[in-house]
């Protein structure tokens, strides 16, 4: 572990790593796309939470969102698996090494058409990962397809119109268990940066379910999920900060005005209240709220559901601290006798 | 019915009196209901003539339901150490009524029926030895619990069996404290109904055939075991980290034996936390995305699944062949298409593990005859996986996944874990440049980082799209071609690795015949009884895609070459035919798929008969 | 590069002022950006060409994203109607400044360059002819509009490209017409960006180069049309009626041009209902699964993937085919392994399409080369399907199925379906008995009823476990064994019912040429080369898989046959080698994997290359 | 259609049918098991309600659950598909021959684990299909491994305990948008056979998840999907009645004991009310109640969703009223004017 160096020039981080080390190839999406804007607030993130880039590795499906890994943390290692079969890929990769802190980045058509089924069970183990969608109701790059998350009704540059209800990503998580659900827009940095950092912090599955317009299919009048539309219809539930493990939390606010919740490592995400008293600790009110929302056409955003007690698959499995990818022969490698031991009971 | 067997048994027939002894050499088949327990029982006659000193098999043929089926379990002795399976049956034990008049209607002229005396089977078969028996009377006595009762009618059977064949009491005790382990009150009981059986045989029965046991030596110091627990092992000593896994029949009992013996054996004295992970998998797919994200992330990764799942990992086994991600698969056979006949054996997925997935894709595919091989392989297919960053698969069967074989007890792997070319942050910072594709050694296989290693230059993008040297996403065609010639490079590489064949060459053969896997068994006994007919043949095993030179060599040396197999299509002697070009006409095909194990007499019939119409030029 | 061209173009280089003529013959490469709306303007380019009567192509080569990245479109005119891929630019209009140079270096010795002035690469070369012209400036003349400007900049090309090579502007204008359909306001907006071409080519460019369109009537009466295009017409007129799909590049547009047309032409005029049910499935599994399911109610049912999707769909073909159930995959081949180059072409999925799934399966494969078989095998492999009850895989690629290709109008089908050996409720009547699984007409194939007939004989179960001829589930040997063989022997009935090869034998020739696919279309090109070089040649164009005896023939009326296609391992060469036995020596494989389309020169070389080493006896 | 005939003996049904014309091949499975009391129930419901055998379509994956349909309604047809991907096939089936009654019956195993993504795509379209879970938390056909329906702390044979939260079928397909969901026990067949009436009158998916328990793996002791477990854990919500469309609808209960329920054909679901008032119209509520009988341990059986207004996916594709699978070649081939226009608009 590098330690943290005060003595910093203000342009680095505490592990003193300029921001440019959490940048990553040049985007080739098109200009303006939803899920270069999240892409730059996972590099923001990162770099203010200061991970170690060698520590973080990625994971995504196929898509232009699965393109995004290739687009931060450089100096980090990056997996661009098969279309809707990341959930699998980033599981086996997170138990061979428990130390990395692992991120998979994902889109609608790949999360909650081909690859639901993944998903589901990914949540179901709780696998550390931060599982970001990048949302935008269509397949992008095979050029505008609905996707299972798109609205009834929202409509394709062709005009075709969807009839089936959409798959509420956040709705499944929660009702799967996962312990940490999300859902933000790739409009809204504000938001989206420190709800990276508490999945950061958070051990166990992280759900960002982002709603991230595609310009090119998707922006256009008739869509619901359009940067126009999502403006005028988000609605945050609260205003999020987050103040990690490493820095004292200072209460300068009003009583009641603010929950703090205090994540697995320390750090605590402050919520401060906007509208409405919003207590992510409880399942059937998150639920409740979603469906509301989702009936009313409003995007809620915010920490939708947090549960720090939820055991993670690591713990499930009993597993040694270490990496299981990089321990000696002697610890995977039974000894002489136990051979022996064994031909005795066959024999 | 085969001559060879019928000459040995001529005169055998009941008129002529207490026939000649046939010692050590028989086949018995009990007939049961599945679910009904006698899975030990079976086992226990098996050790106890193993125990004996004699070679003896076990193999079980059971329907794909949980109970209340006819199942049938088939025991060989055989003092030349033949363990093939053998189509006729000398002894049947029909303890089940729904099948008894065919299972006994199966019986080899001069063989043995034992039965349930009340199905009054007496008039069935003239021609063979009959002995009725009251299970079921005898059975009351065993036990005044009903259910017990129904399992240890079954142990009753052993004694009868025992009694008549002259297995010692001794040798079936002791197979029944093996069996039972540890438990007392069990191992009681079944002694007990074994007595009853033994008793009955003593007190009601006059032995009037010719089948005995008598004791030899020839199996001192070896182990019993099934290739898939072999398998296991195997892997536990291997280093195995991460084990996913979907259930399937005939492969789930692999991945069940890691889970018993990793908690006994893998977890750490101190800390008290596993050194593995094994998870049941949502489906085939997710379980080999697991293993390459294990493998990728640096673990000895793999899976082990059987037909329908091979073919619900295709998209996945092309993915770990482009980006060279090490992973292990086993196939534990069974009969296709499709669902197929889940308790069958088969060979029938050579092609399908080749040539898995789409476009330009070849495999590394292992082949272990043996459960000594089963282990060993285990260990050879991780060090494979790593050293070519390549998807490996096993292919085991069911017959030798989960039928109990003979075997030398397993030898301590005496070489190190070969894990590859990976570079560690050390070897970096000496190197100063790492390319992940790139071909230093000229031997098509590149350099690798694990994630997590902490140096600038460790990082690189793995992805299943077009990549240059790099690791960089490219479409160019010359970075695509380079990549796609190095991979081929990199599997010519594999042929010097992979297990060599077995290769037995006869100096005055004119034949040749080729086999791989189970039916090595069968050959073996082939040869021999090519031999009795004056045919002499040389022999090589395949163990391993893709081939090693030596296959053309083989050939060429051979008029005719026979290529044994158990499937339909004759698949790996099509993938030798194309090896060996304008030599394919010396190529024929014996190929047996019926679901049960393929025989030696089923083998020597095909070819006698295929030379017989070569001499009379047909 | 090839001599036969040098020879053609000795003497076209500007020292020697105004260059020996170059009449319909040449190709054309325009470099732009994606998403730009660049191909609008080459499809208007092209069409002009083919109104001129002049044969030409189009071809695309598109990055694996949406917009921002570099993309070429190739043109080739030819009069002889050569329309396979050139490796030589002779035009080209750079108008993407992040390649320019490289395209402009790109250009053959002689070729013309025409680019953005302010790209200033008038020093580039000193072979070729340069024009720039200010293509940005001229487009602020188009619109006021910023974002239409960038759109019309592209027709301005196309202005000045016919007005250099003397295209007529009435068939600029009439292809605009036709690609902006009745869109009068895009019409307008169109021809003026191209007369702004024309324009400041009159007034300020001097024809140097050697290239000029001439009208000729070879297009006369044919149309323009993508293989993607033709497939879905053809199913749609061949009665299909259950569509499902998973979008993948580059099958996407089969699927969506069924739902334009399906939507003009298949709503019942009396009802205005649907005649069909267009799903988008959730994955390649799913799409295949629907597609199983509606064979089986008796619907005319497909889907259209690429590699992956087939690599998905292994389970779900093993099953159609041991149950034999009609089912049409169409693979629109791109690069693999894996997700390998999306948006580039290949002909690498042979053998995992005809060998698809675990076990011994094997498929039937049609392969078309052109936009009239995508058109006719879409009716073909529906009755293939439901004659011989099992998938059938039609194999195009992304050359065929996503570019534009001239074409014969389609033929109106004159043969009704062939829906197959389907007993309905009279028929069952009448026979008063039916068994599913029963060859009852000796070429293996059964007879089946469709669920929901009225009648008591009618249901049966389909299972892809072992079953008998009754239908039932069975795991006995005999009726596996009956079933696999049945399995063979129809699939040996199809052979005379697959398409046919298209042989053209050569008595003079000492070498054949075998290809099947696009590889076509260079092959034409290549014999009449290998003519000039003074080597005669047959050919025979495979159209499917399993093979006809004619094979076995072709090649052993030639001492080399040589087999092209556009994949690394040479798939349908091993198959050829299994197919002929020891004549497999005769083969010699040309092989092309680059991910753009083979160009006869290509093939040419290597075939001269291996002729010349045969002469020299090595 | 065969027409009801009024004079019949007591042992046939409206249809003139005795009872074993509803039968199949007997049963394989262990003695006792749950499945085989799912499959009496059916034979029964489909009798009573007098459907014919040959409109019916049967289908199944894999597993010990999905052989049963070769063991009801011999005369018709069946498909046992592969293993977790039934949905898609019976989609395909139903698209072509809308005409078809489609009964699916798969495993937990079949539908939780590796079917969980076709099954959440069939739900979200909205098949036309009754499908039957046979509940028992364990894969039966493979010997006994938990299933994603096994609930946390359950215990197998071996003693290995399951760590994972279990997939709650009935919630997914409610908050999925199914239109009628009930939960039921193989020893409750009172309550089965209504429920199975009611799905044969529904319209789109009617799903019943049907807690059947192994009697080989999962019927001891530390199951909580034993039939011990089952029964002394069932909680009725109401007592159910089934009445079809051509029988009247008799009025003979006090105000408010009784809730009727129209289904699409026109028959009552009629459901009497026990300890508590339930009303199955309402997202929430369900959720909410099943939810507490979850945390409770609880089976809570009965009609727990209903929606009469959705539309089905047959609805969304416009489709012809006669099965696509046999319209003659004049409707499924377009004329020669045509192709000519078409090759017109290409040439
Ligand atoms: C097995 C498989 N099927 C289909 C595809 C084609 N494909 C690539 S990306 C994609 C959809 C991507 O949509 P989404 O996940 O929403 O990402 P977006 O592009 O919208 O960010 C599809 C269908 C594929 N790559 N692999
Ligand atoms: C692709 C595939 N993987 C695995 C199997 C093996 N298999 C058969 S049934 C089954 C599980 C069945 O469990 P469930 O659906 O709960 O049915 P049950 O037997 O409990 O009724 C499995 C894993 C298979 N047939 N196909
Ligand atoms: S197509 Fe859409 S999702 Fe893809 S890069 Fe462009 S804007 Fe983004
Ligand atoms: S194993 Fe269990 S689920 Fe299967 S038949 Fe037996 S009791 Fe039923
Ligand atoms: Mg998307
Ligand atoms: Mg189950």
């Amino acid at each position: 572990m590098t330690t943290v160096n005060p003595n910093l020039p203000s342009k680095t981080n505490r592990l003193g790593l300029p921001m440019t080390e959490y940048k990553g190839l040049d985007s080739t999406l098109c200009a303006g796309c939803g899920h270069d804007g999240i892409t730059s607030q996972i590099v923001k993130a990162f770099y203010e939470y200061g991970v170690e880039p060698h520590r973080v590795a990625k994971f995504s499906g196929i898509g232009c969102s699965s393109k995004t890994p290739a687009y931060f943390i450089g100096n980090s290692h990056g997996f661009n698996a098969v279309h809707g079969r990341m959930p699998a890929v980033a599981t086996g990769a997170m138990l061979a090494n428990r130390t990395l802190v692992g991120v998979g980045v994902s889109g609608d058509g790949d999360t909650a058409s081909i690859g639901i089924g993944q998903f589901i069970h990914l949540l179901r183990r709780n696998i550390p990962l931060i599982y970001i969608i990048e949302n935008n109701g269509v397949y992008g790059l095979t050029k505008g397809q609905f996707s299972a998350t798109a609205d009834v009704g929202s409509k394709l540059k062709n005009g075709i119109v969807n009839e089936l209800p959409p798959i509420d990503c956040c709705v499944l998580a929660i009702e799967l268990g996962c312990s940490y659900v999300a859902r933000s827009f790739a409009g809204d940095p504000k938001q989206l940066v420190p709800l990276i950092k508490g999945a950061i912090a958070h051990k166990g599955t992280a759900l960002l379910d982002v709603i991230s317009p595609c310009v090119t299919f998707n922006n256009h009048e008739g869509s619901t999920k359009s940067f126009k539309y999502a403006k005028e219809h988000e609605e945050m539930l609260h205003e999020i900060g987050f103040v990690p493990y490493f820095e004292q939390i200072q209460a300068d606010y009003p009583e009641g005005a603010v929950k703090e919740v205090e994540l697995h490592d320390g750090s605590h995400i402050r919520l401060r209240k906007l509208d409405r008293d919003y207590d992510p600790s409880s399942k059937p009110q998150a639920l409740q709220l979603i469906r509301k929302a989702n009936e009313l056409g409003e995007l809620i955003t915010g920490l939708l559901f947090y549960d720090r007690e939820k055991k993670d698959f690591i713990d499930d499995l009993n597993m040694m601290d270490e990496p299981l990818a990089t321990l000696p022969t002697s610890q995977v490698r039974p000894s002489r006798e136990a051979l022996a031991e064994i031909n005795k009971e066959f024999s | 019915m085969s001559n060879g067997t019928q000459t040995a048994l001529a005169g055998v027939t009941q008129e002529q009196g207490v026939p000649e002894e046939i010692v050590n050499d028989f086949s018995i088949q009990v007939a049961t209901v599945n679910g009904s327990g006698s899975q030990s029982a079976n086992s226990v006659l098996m050790r106890s003539i193993f125990l004996m000193g004699v070679p003896v098999s076990g193999k079980n043929i059971f329907p794909s339901n949980i109970a209340g089926l006819p199942t049938w379990y088939t025991i060989r002795a055989n003092q030349h150490g033949y363990v093939a399976r053998r189509r006729e049956v000398d002894l049947c034990i029909a303890m089940n009524p729904e099948t008894a008049r065919d299972d006994v209607r199966n019986v080899r002229p001069g063989g043995v029926a034992i039965y349930e005396e009340a199905l009054n089977l007496g008039t069935l078969r003239e021609d063979i030895t009959l002995y009725p028996v009251p299970f079921a009377k005898l059975a009351t006595q065993s036990s005044p619990e009903p259910k017990l009762r129904k399992l240890l009618a079954n142990m009753i059977y052993v004694g009868v069996v025992a009694e008549l064949l002259g297995i010692g009491r001794d040798e079936v005790v002791a197979a029944i404290k093996t069996q039972f382990k540890s438990k007392a009150k069990a191992v009681e009981l079944n002694v007990m109904a074994v007595d009853l059986g033994i008793d009955y045989v003593r007190a009601r029965l006059m032995k009037r055939d010719p089948f005995r046991v008598v004791r030899m030596g020839l199996t001192a110091g070896k182990i019993i075991i099934d290739g898939n627990s072999a398998a296991a092992l195997g892997a536990m000593f291997a280093g195995c980290t991460v084990v996913t896994w979907y259930p399937i029949t005939p492969s789930s009992s692999l991945c069940e034996t890691m889970i018993e013996y990793f908690s006994r054996y893998r977890i750490d004295p101190e800390t008290g936390k596993a050194t593995f992970a094994i998870v049941q998998a949502e489906d085939e797919l997710a379980a080999l995305g697991m293993v390459i994200g294990a493998g990728w992330a640096g673990a000895r990764a793999m899976t082990a699944t059987s037909g329908p799942g091979i073919s619900l990992m295709g998209e996945f086994a092309g993915l770990a062949y482009f980006t060279e991600i090490p992973a292990v698969v086993w196939d534990i056979e069974r009969i296709g298409p499709s669902t197929g006949l889940p308790t069958r054996t088969s060979q029938g997925d050579v092609l399908s593990a080749f040539y898995l997935s789409h476009g330009d894709t070849k495999h590394i595919v292992l082949f272990p005859s043996s459960v000594e091989e089963c282990f060993e392989f285990a260990g050879t297919a991780f060090d494979l996986a790593e050293r070519f960053q390549t998807i490996v698969f096993v292919l085991s069967d069911l017959d030798l996944g989960m039928n109990n074989w003979m075997a030398h007890p397993f030898q301590y792997p005496n070489k190190p874990l070969d894990r590859g070319k990976v570079l560690t942050r050390d070897d970096l910072e000496r190197l100063g440049q790492f390319e992940r594709y790139r071909d230093v050694d000229g031997d098509g296989i590149p350099y690798r980082t694990l994630p997590g290693t902490q140096h600038p230059l460790a990082a690189y993008f793995t992805r299943g799209s077009g990549h240059n040297e790099k690791a960089g996403y490219s479409e160019r065609p010359e970075d695509y071609k380079n990549l796609m010639d190095r991979l081929l490079r990199k599997m010519d590489t594999a042929r010097s690795y992979v297990p060599q064949p077995i290769v037995d060459i006869n100096p005055n053969a004119k034949i040749g015949l080729i086999a791989f896997g189970t039916t090595d068994w069968a050959v073996v006994e082939t040869r021999d009884q090519l031999k009795e007919e004056g045919i002499e043949s040389s022999y090589l095993r395949i163990r391993a895609l893709p081939f090693t030179p030596g296959l053309l060599e083989f050939v060429e040396r051979h008029d005719r070459v026979y290529v044994i197999e158990q499937n339909r299509d004759g698949q790996m002697g099509d993938l030798i035919k194309l090896k060996v070009g304008r030599q394919c006409d010396r190529i024929q095909k014996v190929l047996h798929y019926t679901g049960h194990p393929i025989d030696a007499r089923t083998i020597t019939e095909a070819v006698t008969t295929a030379e017989d119409q070569m001499k009379e030029g047909k």
